[in-house]
């Protein structure tokens, strides 16, 4: 892996967490500070879900 | 019972009747259409009832389901592919009837909720359950060409 | 008991469960079954239970007809290899 | 004791069965009745403990003991499976081929596969808000990442579930449940009682003492063993298969 798709890479991981983290917001009912951290840290897990998927079916 | 409640009993009675009816009989292409179709009635109905019972928590089920219900149709499409091929399901206007019921069900209730987080997820939950049952109607009709391997 | 769709939601589980019963062929079981999960969960929110309705969703949408249809796939698989007396 | 003994105490107790069933039966509240002698003392004491869904509260703080018991029938269920569906020695794998999926069907499964993780995690995190919960939710993320079989092929799957970390996971949340159990003990009140954290404020993320806690243990508890159970399914229906002659 050179440098080069290591930073596409990095940016598709944003991009989905930014998206999970945007659709954590619209499901919750009433937003705080706690809500806030749960749901990037969710969909920082999500976010790696979508990373690994993708690799296992481009990687063979 | 009020308007919304209303929708929602006559979306069952009619709808998922219909499929139930659908599923149990005739052959296999007309019985995996039936159970796609299955879902994609109850979810707008689902989302009816919600809103019926002024309770937006429920929303939550119509979303699981708009998530799992082509999920389970694409079970169908993935390990049927072999006697699917044989003789393929063609419903292309049942698959959009259905998704045009739900999109009008979906951008009803949006009107009636109002602009906010509500309305977003409720478009999320539309857009979720429209497009994943035209994939797996897709699927249903030749998505696994290769028949049944791995 | 005179909430209408409680009585549809009644009649759709009791006609769907009695199809389940009658069909015998495996496969379209596993359809008719999965249909029949989705009138339980509707039977239950108009029962007001949403949270037993979320359960009946998760598991009888979509891990139910996966872990049958993999059965029949499975049996079918032996099956095939005996009648032909050498692996596919 | 011979045949006709044996039919006759069956009669017997059976129809003793049926006779208090019947006077059960018979003293039972209406159907949709407005008088729920349970229920209103079951509401009261959720609200007091500051959780918004009783029946979380049920299930994980006024009942928690019983949903050991059935996270013990789970757990018990999946280990039987995978001692009966093992590779026997007469049984070898063979590698799965790759599968042809057009390719709406695949862009499909590796879009929703991580906002179906995220809907199931959201489900387990508010389980003591809205409906929902550990098994609702457990069983959600793990059928999103089953997703990768039904738009790829099994290889694609295997790449990202280890099978033994799940069931390492799997055995860890359940041990989870039962320390969070015994810290009540060690805390000098009872096995699962609801008196190690604060209650919080009523429909935050924080209320309900250690229902949420529970939720977690139990949430991952279910999607490691559904996991683990698919995964001996798939491992039968796809790779072993017998060896050729026997």
């Amino acid at each position: 892996m050179n440098r080069r798709t290591a930073f596409r890479a990095a940016l598709g991981v944003l991009g989905w967490w930014v998206l999970l983290a945007g659709l954590w917001l619209v499901f919750v009912s009433a937003v705080d500070t706690l809500e806030l951290v749960v749901g990037g840290v969710v969909a920082g897990i999500a976010a790696a879900a979508a990373r690994g998927a993708r690799g296992a079916v481009s990687g063979r | 019972m009020n308007g919304w409640t209303t929708a929602a009993t006559l979306t069952f009675a009619g709808g998922v009747g219909a499929t139930v009816w659908g599923v149990a009989t005739g052959p296999l292409r007309r019985r995996v259409v039936a159970q796609n179709l299955s879902s994609a009635l109850a979810c707008p109905g689902l989302l009816l009832l919600a809103q019926g019972y002024g309770r937006p928590a429920y929303v939550d089920l119509a979303l699981v389901l708009a998530l799992l219900g082509p999920v389970g149709t694409l079970v169908f499409a993935r390990l049927l592919a072999e006697e699917l091929a044989a003789d393929p399901p063609a419903s292309p206007w049942a698959t959009w009837c259905a998704a045009g019921f739900a999109a009008v069900v979906v951008l009803v209730l949006c009107a009636a909720t109002g602009p906010g987080r509500a309305m977003v997820k409720l478009l999320v939950t539309g857009a979720l359950l429209t497009g994943g049952n035209l994939v797996a109607s897709r699927a249903l009709a030749g998505g696994f060409p290769g028949g049944r391997r791995g | 008991m005179d909430d209408p769709a409680v009585v549809v939601a009644l009649l759709l589980v009791a006609a769907a469960a009695t199809t389940a019963v009658a069909v015998r062929d495996p496969v379209r079981q596993a359809l008719v079954l999965a249909v029949l999960g989705l009138a339980l969960a509707v039977l239950f929110t108009v029962l007001q239970a949403p949270d037993v309705a979320l359960s009946q969703l998760a598991v009888g949408s979509a891990l139910t007809p996966l872990l049958l249809l993999l059965s029949v796939r499975k049996v079918r698989r032996r099956q095939k290899q005996e009648t032909k007396g050498e692996p596919e | 004791m011979n045949r006709r003994v044996r039919l006759l105490m069956v009669l017997a107790g059976g129809a003793g069965l049926a006779a208090l069933l019947v006077a059960a039966c018979l003293d039972m509240p209406g159907f949709g009745g407005d008088r729920h002698p349970y229920g209103d003392r079951a509401v009261h004491e959720s609200l007091a403990r500051r959780t918004a869904n009783t029946i979380a509260s049920v299930n994980f703080d006024q009942r928690a003991f019983d949903t050991l018991g059935e996270m013990t029938i789970l757990f018990g269920a999946v280990l039987g499976t995978v001692v009966l569906l093992r590779q026997t020695r007469d049984e070898r794998r063979a590698a799965p081929r790759p599968e042809d999926v057009a390719p709406p069907v695949r862009r499909y499964a590796l879009a929703v596969l991580p906002v179906a993780v995220l809907t199931g995690l959201y489900v387990i995190a508010h389980g003591q808000l809205s409906p929902g919960g550990g098994f609702q939710g457990g069983v959600v993320a793990a059928t999103a990442l089953h997703l990768l079989y039904l738009g790829a092929d099994y290889r694609a799957l295997e790449r990202i579930r280890p099978v033994g970390l799940y069931e390492v996971g799997d055995a860890l949340a359940a041990s989870a449940y039962l320390v969070l159990g015994l810290a009540g003990v060690l805390a000098g009140t009872a096995f699962l009682a609801n008196t190690l954290l604060p209650y919080g404020t009523f429909n935050t993320l924080t209320s309900g003492g250690t229902v949420p806690l529970l939720n977690a243990a139990i949430g991952m508890e279910v999607a490691c063993a559904v996991v683990v159970l698919l995964a001996r399914f798939l491992d039968q229906a796809v790779e072993i298969e017998e060896e050729s002659g026997t």
